[in-house]
């Protein structure tokens, strides 16, 4: 089934983005329209490997000649599809509400300076994220992530304020050390099992020296998915970065960890059920916390912020589930939701931002003080927020579904009643600034429909109705997911 | 490729001084409170787990290295650099903004 | 032909109602109200007994005529027909009289309607509506007083309307029919015939179900007390002789209450109302005495079916006699306090004695024909009860006497007030006062064509039974509650049922609240206190090595484990293709 | 020729328009009442059509798979179709007494989109052909209801639209475990008559009573049976159409919709009997017919009294779906479009008194008849109804259910209607005694009047009461509600 096609769109996939991240920041002037230029292309050629996938089944390409054992090999299976896909798809969104964000309109040095980095960092970014997903080689992916890692914190310090700079600099140092347990964990495995690629290293699986690489993975990898109790970078990074950047952050960023954490799972380390017991009872903790948090936090982004570290809980929930006879549905679930976070939470952040940009603060106290009701980003908001409980027919309903379901095959009620507890908190929380968009009686004028409409709802609104509407079509999702068999055959 | 019978003693000494030197940069990373010293640590941390990719790089006497280990420690190594350089420039750029100046 | 007059009799009065919505029509509706109950008196004196079945309407009706009922109608046509008549000349000037006029066609609909109906629904229906749109007529003038009445009045008619849904509900599905024709030849249940009985005694006003009657016939305006009790009251008659399968089957514990009850209510309601002060106070309680003699007919007929082919005639002339003459008294003494000449109140006085005479049993009178055949029919029944029964008859004589000189004696100490309207021109009220004090006076001789069929047979005693007995507790319990209930007031005692559960659910919420703001307070604190003190132990960077060592932990134990067990590590996948 | 694709023309009138409504500016009222009102005759004439067609034999379905194995269906069955025509025709009426209300109000455009989306969200329930897809409309009722709750935007709306958000989610996540786990259990979540878990319930019948609890639990929250029900007396503070529509068509219903599918046909009748639930899920529905009654008691707010007397009459359709019995089965669907035409009436007439005469309180409603006479007509018919008299709606419905009570062997039921009956009678009958009987004090005739009473105000609740005596007076016309009840309830006890 497996084609090697010689040049073809796997490499381009990745390259791409990294031609458009060296040109635009060589030439800032027409940055933005690069910017777009190499989505649109990456999204052709996801496209076009999409096409090459669904119908043909998975697709390996030999870089430069390097094939396995040795790595450099990229392989694009229906699951690294629809990550990519989801990449090109949110990207391309939070691009064209980045071209309103740091439009020239807005002037001062500081503005100046977002408009110039944000291209070049952002597609920097996108060719480490569709680099992550396509490699099958643990070093590879150590450069990936670095990768990822620079660009998003270029990303969150693009503001150059002070507490954004702060946010960074923890972040920058929970990246690193996240990037060097990985490393040390990849030097273990060579040393062990002296190869670098899956299939090699997973014949070595469960021996005591894997172990320890997979632990030191395991928590790098956790780490940079601010996984409880390795959250604490978290919401101050994504909460005072500009709109865009928390978009990507928050809805991209973190999904290309996961998804390497959920490959190794499945394919190399294979762990024990304790071990995916003690991932879950960290999403459980990643959800009180994050949802308690959220809940108490004054301001609309750190809100945003808490409820992804709840919502990443919620989706390591699918590890404890590894291994029973539902693990198949769980991880369908799992990838479901992470797209589903991924296009919902990007939404709400680009969404949170033009309600900040149109009323002038992000206090979530406030918000029903103000006669300027943005409606189109809050009903935005909405929407992802509807996504994001998980309401039908959202892709975040479909997710949660298959997520529960699993649980239930497995017999395995506990995680039920946590996804339930989930989906709970992220009512109470979500509602909050929900109340104080819909409450008229403290605005000191009185409040008319139809206020502060911008193009720049556009992608937010775009992305929250996507987010909204995309369960319908989950089956077709998992279709694509299934193809080449990710999470081993179907029992 | 078992780690007992292959691995000479030079080997082993090797490899724990890395693992060592691992944990120790891991525990100033996370036990200390100065950024500059922070990064400091790190920087140990990537020695410590570049030592362990060299110890994998020997197969033997006799045998030629392994060029695979050396690449990816030369990659590593890349990395940690620019890595390094971000985080210092982010630290000058806090101190700057605090002390209320802008350069 | 028959068919539209079956029509006509209901729709005329209804459709005289619905006119009322419009504005412009209300004037003349009040003028044409007298023409309501036409149809109906021509359908009771013309038309052939017949039937008439509209299976789409409610869940299937059948309207009709029998010989019982065509009495029934031509009296009933009548009595609302010079009620009507005085109607128009009563609500002269009235601000209600929109709503006056509406209520009394809507109740003229359901009385005229309940007689034709053939069927459990729309007798039901229609009784409904009778007795429903009665209250309107009840607390008209808008006093306390009325206030008072309406509320008795109401809680009654609920009360009998629950029993009658239970009871035709349970006897239509005995009967295996909702035709009333089939529910008269149907073994009842003695819980159905119980719920039957008591739902149409409310309505008949006897005791102890008669607290309703006297005030809200003595609230009402003049017409409206002489339909409430000349023709309304006997639709409970008229009901039970409808549904009950009287003559077919005995029902020896429901005859002994209810001859218990008629005994008592022919004296207790006498003894009361002697010591009323206003004069449509003794004619309320003049009926319910009068209603007990019906009862005892009734009563009879349960405990001896086969005196009921002699019983019936007796009962149907009986109220046939009460309808004309008690609509005679209270149009009379509406008219009597209307006038003011000594002259004329002398002639209206004398012309009142005659219905007054014919209650009393007057020789001569409907009254006392009435009570002779029930005297002689009752011989066909018990024997155990009938000297009873006859010393009773013989004695409510004097006691309706009574009664009757307490009446004009108070009619002409206080007259009911009437509207100065009414009093400069009481003109409109002289023809159907005194066309009914002529058709009471006529009635012996129109109906000496009928009553002449009582057969004799023997009833075999039966011993006594606790049912009375416990009948009376229960009797005597409800008078202690609707005691207190009217002493507190009705809301309150309302109030006081609910009280527990208003109780119960405030604990609830305060409960439930507290524990909220203490859940809140705490839910505050908490994470406050943890992010403090995770800040200060840099928590986060310690968890990670935490992890780390606990992974391996858990995986070497595991590892060992499967060792242990003697199994390789397993991979849970398969190894992705090459 | 099939048109097979009918059951998404209806379901597309009320969806279709709903973005279309959120986009008009808010000043070009004329053009949202006009698209309200054609897309709302389209549906009735649509539904109208349909109901035609399932009546001669032909049933509509269409499907497509959402998440592996599970299918989003409609399927246009004669229990659909009750539920379709009560919705789509009171749809109508409520929307020309929404024109009216809010007529000048603020935020209109916001109003009738999430007003088309609840209506929408009701046909969808209605003509779910599983559980599944079941549970996305009624999720999405949740969602489009929310917004009408709080329509006001006051503290109080906000307070009343959280606790009804809890109620509903939290009660739209046990829905959701239920199915989910039906659809574990029984690998699958089709809605057909007999039900499906003959085979479940007969191997491990202690999971089977507990996934009913659950179902029944989760359905039970927006079905207002105690102890879920303290939403809806709370939500009252929505605008009167929105409370109309709440009570009567959509949100209340939907739940005991859901009771009734569930019960016939998740379940099926003789399995649910088999396991012992039905008598205690009557026994559930008997509590509340007596304490919503209760509690209406002593209210005297119009609309609080209103919502308990609400919590009480939707637990009718509990009742005869629960004594499993046909006529009792009759008289609970009969109710399903009996209560909805009455508590609409009631609501619509509350509304027209608060806003023509500032009447909130049964306390104010003295001589409210006189000066609101068509309103307090309509109010009064549905009010009788209520109660139970013939030949109003309420009577036929309670008459069913009696029956089937007693058919059923439980004859405890006969009692528990007399005395919800009574319970009716008294708390409706001082509101109709004040409003007929007693003159309005010198103090309120005086008071400022509120505004003007337009046709789009006061006929549809005249409509309404109409149609409450129609039902129960042509009870027994082809078409009607109760005929097309006996031709459903043949179909679910056709075994």
């Amino acid at each position: 089934m497996t084609e090697i096609v010689s040049l073809d769109w796997l490499a381009l996939t990745v390259f791409v983005p990294l031609l458009g991240a060296v040109l635009s920041f060589l030439v800032p002037r027409i940055a933005p329209q690069i910017g777009l230029m190499t989505l649109a292309l990456a999204g052709l050629c996801v496209t076009m490997l999409a096409l090459q996938v669904i119908p043909g089944g998975p697709v390996i390409v030999a870089l430069g000649g390097w094939g396995a054992p040795l790595g450099l090999d990229l392989r694009a299976d229906g699951l690294a599809i629809i990550m990519l896909g989801m990449n090109v798809l949110v990207g391309g969104f939070v691009s064209l509400g980045a071209l309103d964000t740091f439009s020239a309109r807005h002037a001062g040095e500081e503005s100046a300076r977002m408009r110039r980095y944000f291209w070049p960092l952002w597609l920097l970014l996108l060719c480490g994220l569709n680099g992550a997903y396509l490699s099958t080689d643990i070093f590879n992916l150590y450069v990936m992530i670095e990768v990822i890692a620079l660009a998003a914190i270029g990303l969150t310090v693009l503001t150059g304020r002070l507490d954004a700079m702060r946010a960074g600099l923890e972040y920058m140092f929970a990246s690193m050390l996240g990037a060097l347990l990985f490393l040390m964990a990849v030097g273990l495995a060579y040393l062990q099992a002296g190869r670098l690629d899956f299939a090699g290293l997973a014949v070595h699986a469960g021996e005591p020296a894997m172990m320890l690489a997979f632990a030191l993975m395991l928590v790098g990898l956790a780490l940079k998915t601010a996984l409880f109790p390795l959250h604490f970078w978290l919401p101050n990074a994504h909460a005072s970065a500009s709109a865009p950047a928390s978009a990507l952050l928050s809805g991209l960023v973190l999904k290309a960890s996961l998804y390497i954490l959920l490959r190794f799972w499945v394919e190399i380390f294979g762990p024990g059920e304790r071990i995916g017991m003690l991932v879950g009872a960290m999403g459980t903790g990643a959800i009180i916390w994050g949802s308690v948090q959220a809940l108490r936090t004054q301001r609309l982004k750190l809100l945003v912020a808490w409820s992804t570290v709840a919502q990443i809980g919620l989706i390591c929930v699918a590890f404890a589930l590894a291994g029973t006879i539902g693990a198949q549905t769980a991880w369908q679930g799992a990838v479901l939701l992470m797209v589903a976070h991924a296009v919902a939470k990007a939404a709400m952040f680009l969404a949170a931002g033009r309600i900040a940009q149109e009323t002038g603060h992000d206090r979530i106290a406030d918000l029903d003080r103000s006669h300027l009701r943005p409606t189109l980003a809050q009903f935005a908001f909405a929407l992802a927020a509807i996504s994001l409980i998980g309401l039908p027919p959202s892709a975040g309903f479909a997710g949660k579904w298959l997520l529960m379901e699993g649980a239930m095959r497995a017999g395995a009620w506990i995680w039920v009643v946590v996804a339930m507890a989930g989906t709970l908190f992220s009512v109470a929380y979500l509602s909050r600034p929900l109340i104080g968009f819909l409450r008229f009686d403290r605005a000191p004028d009185p409040v008319g429909e139809h206020h502060g409409w911008a193009i720049a709802d556009a992608p937010p609104l775009m992305l929250a109705v996507i987010a909204v509407i995309s369960g319908l079509v989950a089956v077709q999702i998992i279709g694509v997911i299934s193809i080449g068999a990710p999470f081993g055959a179907v029992p | 490729m078992n780690l007992d019978a292959t691995m000479p003693d030079t080997g082993v000494i090797f490899g724990l001084a890395g693992i060592l030197v691992f944990g120790i940069g891991l525990f100033g990373a996370l036990s200390l409170r100065d950024s500059l010293r922070r990064v400091l640590a790190l920087k140990l941390c990537g020695v410590g787990a570049s030592f362990i990719l060299i110890v994998a790089a020997w197969r033997g006497p006799g045998l030629a290295a392994d060029p695979v280990p050396h690449a990816l420690v030369i990659t590593g190594i890349v990395v940690m650099v620019s890595a390094t350089a971000v985080a210092l420039a982010l630290i000058r750029r806090i101190h700057s903004l605090e002390n209320g100046r802008d350069d | 032909m028959s068919d539209v007059m079956l029509y006509a009799a209901i729709a005329a009065p209804l459709a005289l109602a619905v006119l009322t919505l419009l504005p412009a029509a209300r004037a003349l509706v009040l003028r044409l109200a007298v023409i309501a109950p036409l149809p109906a008196l021509a359908l009771a004196l013309l038309a052939p007994p017949s039937n008439l079945s509209e299976s789409w309407l409610i869940m299937g009706t059948v309207i009709g005529l029998n010989s019982v009922s065509k009495i029934f109608l031509a009296f009933t046509a009548i009595l609302w027909a010079a009620a009507a008549a005085t109607a128009r000349r009563w609500m002269r000037g009235d601000v209600h009289a929109t709503g006056f006029i509406t209520c009394f066609l809507l109740a003229m609909t359901g009385n005229i309607g309940l007689i034709l109906a053939q069927d459990a629904f729309s007798f039901y229906a229609l009784f409904a509506l009778m007795s429903f749109a009665s209250f309107g007529l009840v607390v008209h003038a808008r006093s306390d007083k009325a206030y008072r009445a309406g509320r008795l009045y109401i809680a009654f008619v609920v009360a009998g309307e629950l029993a009658l849904f239970a009871g035709l509900l349970l006897a239509t599905r005995e009967a295996g029919s909702s035709l009333l024709a089939d529910l008269r030849m149907a073994e009842l249940s003695g819980l159905s015939v119980s719920l039957l009985i008591g739902g149409f005694a409310v309505k008949l006003g006897i005791m102890p179900l008669h607290f309703w009657l006297p005030p809200a016939h003595g609230a009402a305006p003049v017409p409206a007390s002489a339909v409430l009790s000349g023709a309304m009251i006997k639709a409970g008659l008229f009901g039970m002789i409808a549904t009950l399968p009287l003559g077919l089957h005995a029902y020896p514990d429901h005859a002994t209450l209810m001859l218990a009850a008629g005994l008592v209510t022919i004296f207790a309601a006498t003894l009361i109302g002697v010591r009323e002060d206003s004069p449509k106070a003794v004619l309320g309680f003049s009926s319910v005495s009068q209603m007990g003699i019906v009862a005892l007919a009734l009563g009879a007929g349960l405990m001896a079916p086969t005196a009921w082919p002699a019983l019936l005639p007796v009962a149907v002339f009986l109220a046939a006699h009460h309808a004309l003459a008690k609509g005679a008294l209270f149009l009379g003494a509406g008219m009597f306090g209307a006038i003011s000449a000594l002259r004329a109140r002398l002639i209206v006085m004398l012309a009142l004695a005659l219905p007054a005479a014919a209650l009393a049993g007057l020789v001569a009178t409907s009254g006392a024909l009435g009570k002779e055949a029930l005297k002689t029919a009752l011989e066909a029944g018990s024997a155990a009860w009938l000297p009873w029964l006859t010393i009773a008859l013989s004695l409510s004589g004097i006691a309706t006497t009574l009664l009757m000189a307490r009446f004009g004696y108070t009619l002409w100490k206080q007259a009911p007030p009437a509207p100065e309207s009414v009093r400069a021109q009481p003109d409109g009220l002289v023809v159907p006062v005194l066309g009914l004090v002529a058709l009471s006076a006529l009635l012996p001789m129109a109906w000496s064509l009928i009553a002449r069929e009582a057969r004799f047979a023997v009833f075999a005693d039966k011993p006594a039974d606790p049912l009375p007995i416990i009948a009376g507790m229960v009797i005597a319990l409800a008078a202690v509650i609707r005691a207190y209930a009217l002493e507190v007031g009705t809301s309150a005692f309302i109030g006081q049922i609910a009280a527990p559960f208003v109780t119960l659910h405030g604990r609830i919420d305060a409960a439930g609240r507290r524990r909220a703001r203490d859940l809140r307070r705490v839910s505050r604190r908490i994470p406050v206190m943890l992010s403090q003190r995770a800040e200060s132990l840099r928590l986060g960077q310690t968890a990670i090595a935490a992890l780390v060592l606990a992974v391996i932990a858990v995986g070497m134990f595991e590892l060992r484990a499967e060792e242990a067990a003697g199994v390789a590590p397993v991979i849970e996948t398969p190894l992705p293709e090459e | 020729m099939e048109f097979t694709l009918l059951p998404l023309a209806i379901l597309f009138t009320s969806l279709g328009i709903v973005p279309l409504l959120f986009a008009l500016p808010e000043r070009s009222a004329r053009l949202r009442t006009t698209i309200n009102l054609t897309a709302a005759a389209i549906k009735v004439g649509l539904v109208a059509w349909l109901s035609w067609r399932v009546s001669q034999g032909t049933i509509y379905g269409v499907g497509f798979e959402v998440l592996p194995g599970l299918a989003f269906k409609l399927q246009a069955d004669p229990l659909a179709i009750l539920f379709i025509a009560l919705s789509s025709i009171l749809w109508l009426i409520t929307t020309i007494y929404s024109v009216g209300y809010l007529e000048k109000g603020p935020h209109r455009a916001r109003f009738f989109g999430f007003f088309s989306l609840c209506v929408a969200a009701t046909v969808g329930i209605a003509m779910a052909g599983n559980l599944f897809t079941f549970l996305l409309f009624y999720e999405l009722l949740t969602i489009a209801t929310y917004p009408l709750v709080i329509h006001r935007g006051t503290a109080e709306a906000l307070r009343a639209g959280r606790i009804y958000l809890i109620y509903t989610l939290a009660g739209g996540l046990v829905l959701l475990v239920g199915t989910l786990w039906l659809w574990v259990m029984a690998g699958g979540t089709d809605f057909a008559a007999g039900g499906m878990m003959a085979d479940i319930a007969a191997a491990s019948p202690v999971q089977a009573t507990m996934l009913f609890v659950v179902l029944i639990a989760g359905l039970g929250v927006k079905a207002a049976l105690v102890p879920f029900h303290a939403w809806l007396p709370i939500a009252m503070v929505a605008p009167a159409p929105v409370s109309a529509l709440l009570h009567a068509v959509a949100v209340v219903k939907a739940g005991a919709f859901g009771i009734m599918r569930v019960v016939y046909e998740v379940f099926g009748i003789n399995v649910a009997v088999d396991l012992g639930v039905t008598l205690p899920l009557a026994i559930a529905a008997g509590i509340t017919i007596i304490y919503g009654s209760l509690r209406a008691l002593t209210q005297d707010d119009i609309k609080k009294r209103l919502a308990y007397s609400t919590v009480s009459q939707v637990s009718y359709i509990t009742l005869g779906v629960a004594l499993a019995n046909p006529i009792a089965a009759i008289g609970a669907l009969a109710h399903l479009i009996h209560q909805g035409l009455m508590k609409i009436t009631m609501f619509m007439a509350a509304g027209n008194l608060a806003e023509g005469l500032g009447v909130k309180t049964v306390s104010g409603m003295n001589g409210v008849g006189r000066r609101m006479p068509g309103t307090m007509l309509a109010f009064t018919l549905a009010a009788l109804a209520m109660i139970g008299l013939p030949p109003l709606a309420g009577f036929v419905s309670k008459w069913y259910l009696a029956s089937g009570g007693l058919d059923a062997g439980q004859g405890w039921v006969i009692a528990l209607l007399l005395g919800s009956s009574l319970l009716n009678a008294a708390y409706f009958l001082p509101m109709l005694h004040r409003a007929w009987f007693v003159d309005a004090g010198d103090a309120s005739a005086a008071r400022p009047v509120g505004r003007r009473i337009g046709w789009m105000l006061s006929a549809p609740p005249l409509v309404t009461a109409a149609l409450v005596l129609i039902a129960g007076g042509l009870a027994n016309a082809p078409f009607s509600p109760l005929e097309w009840t006996r031709f459903i309830v043949a179909i679910e006890y056709r075994e």
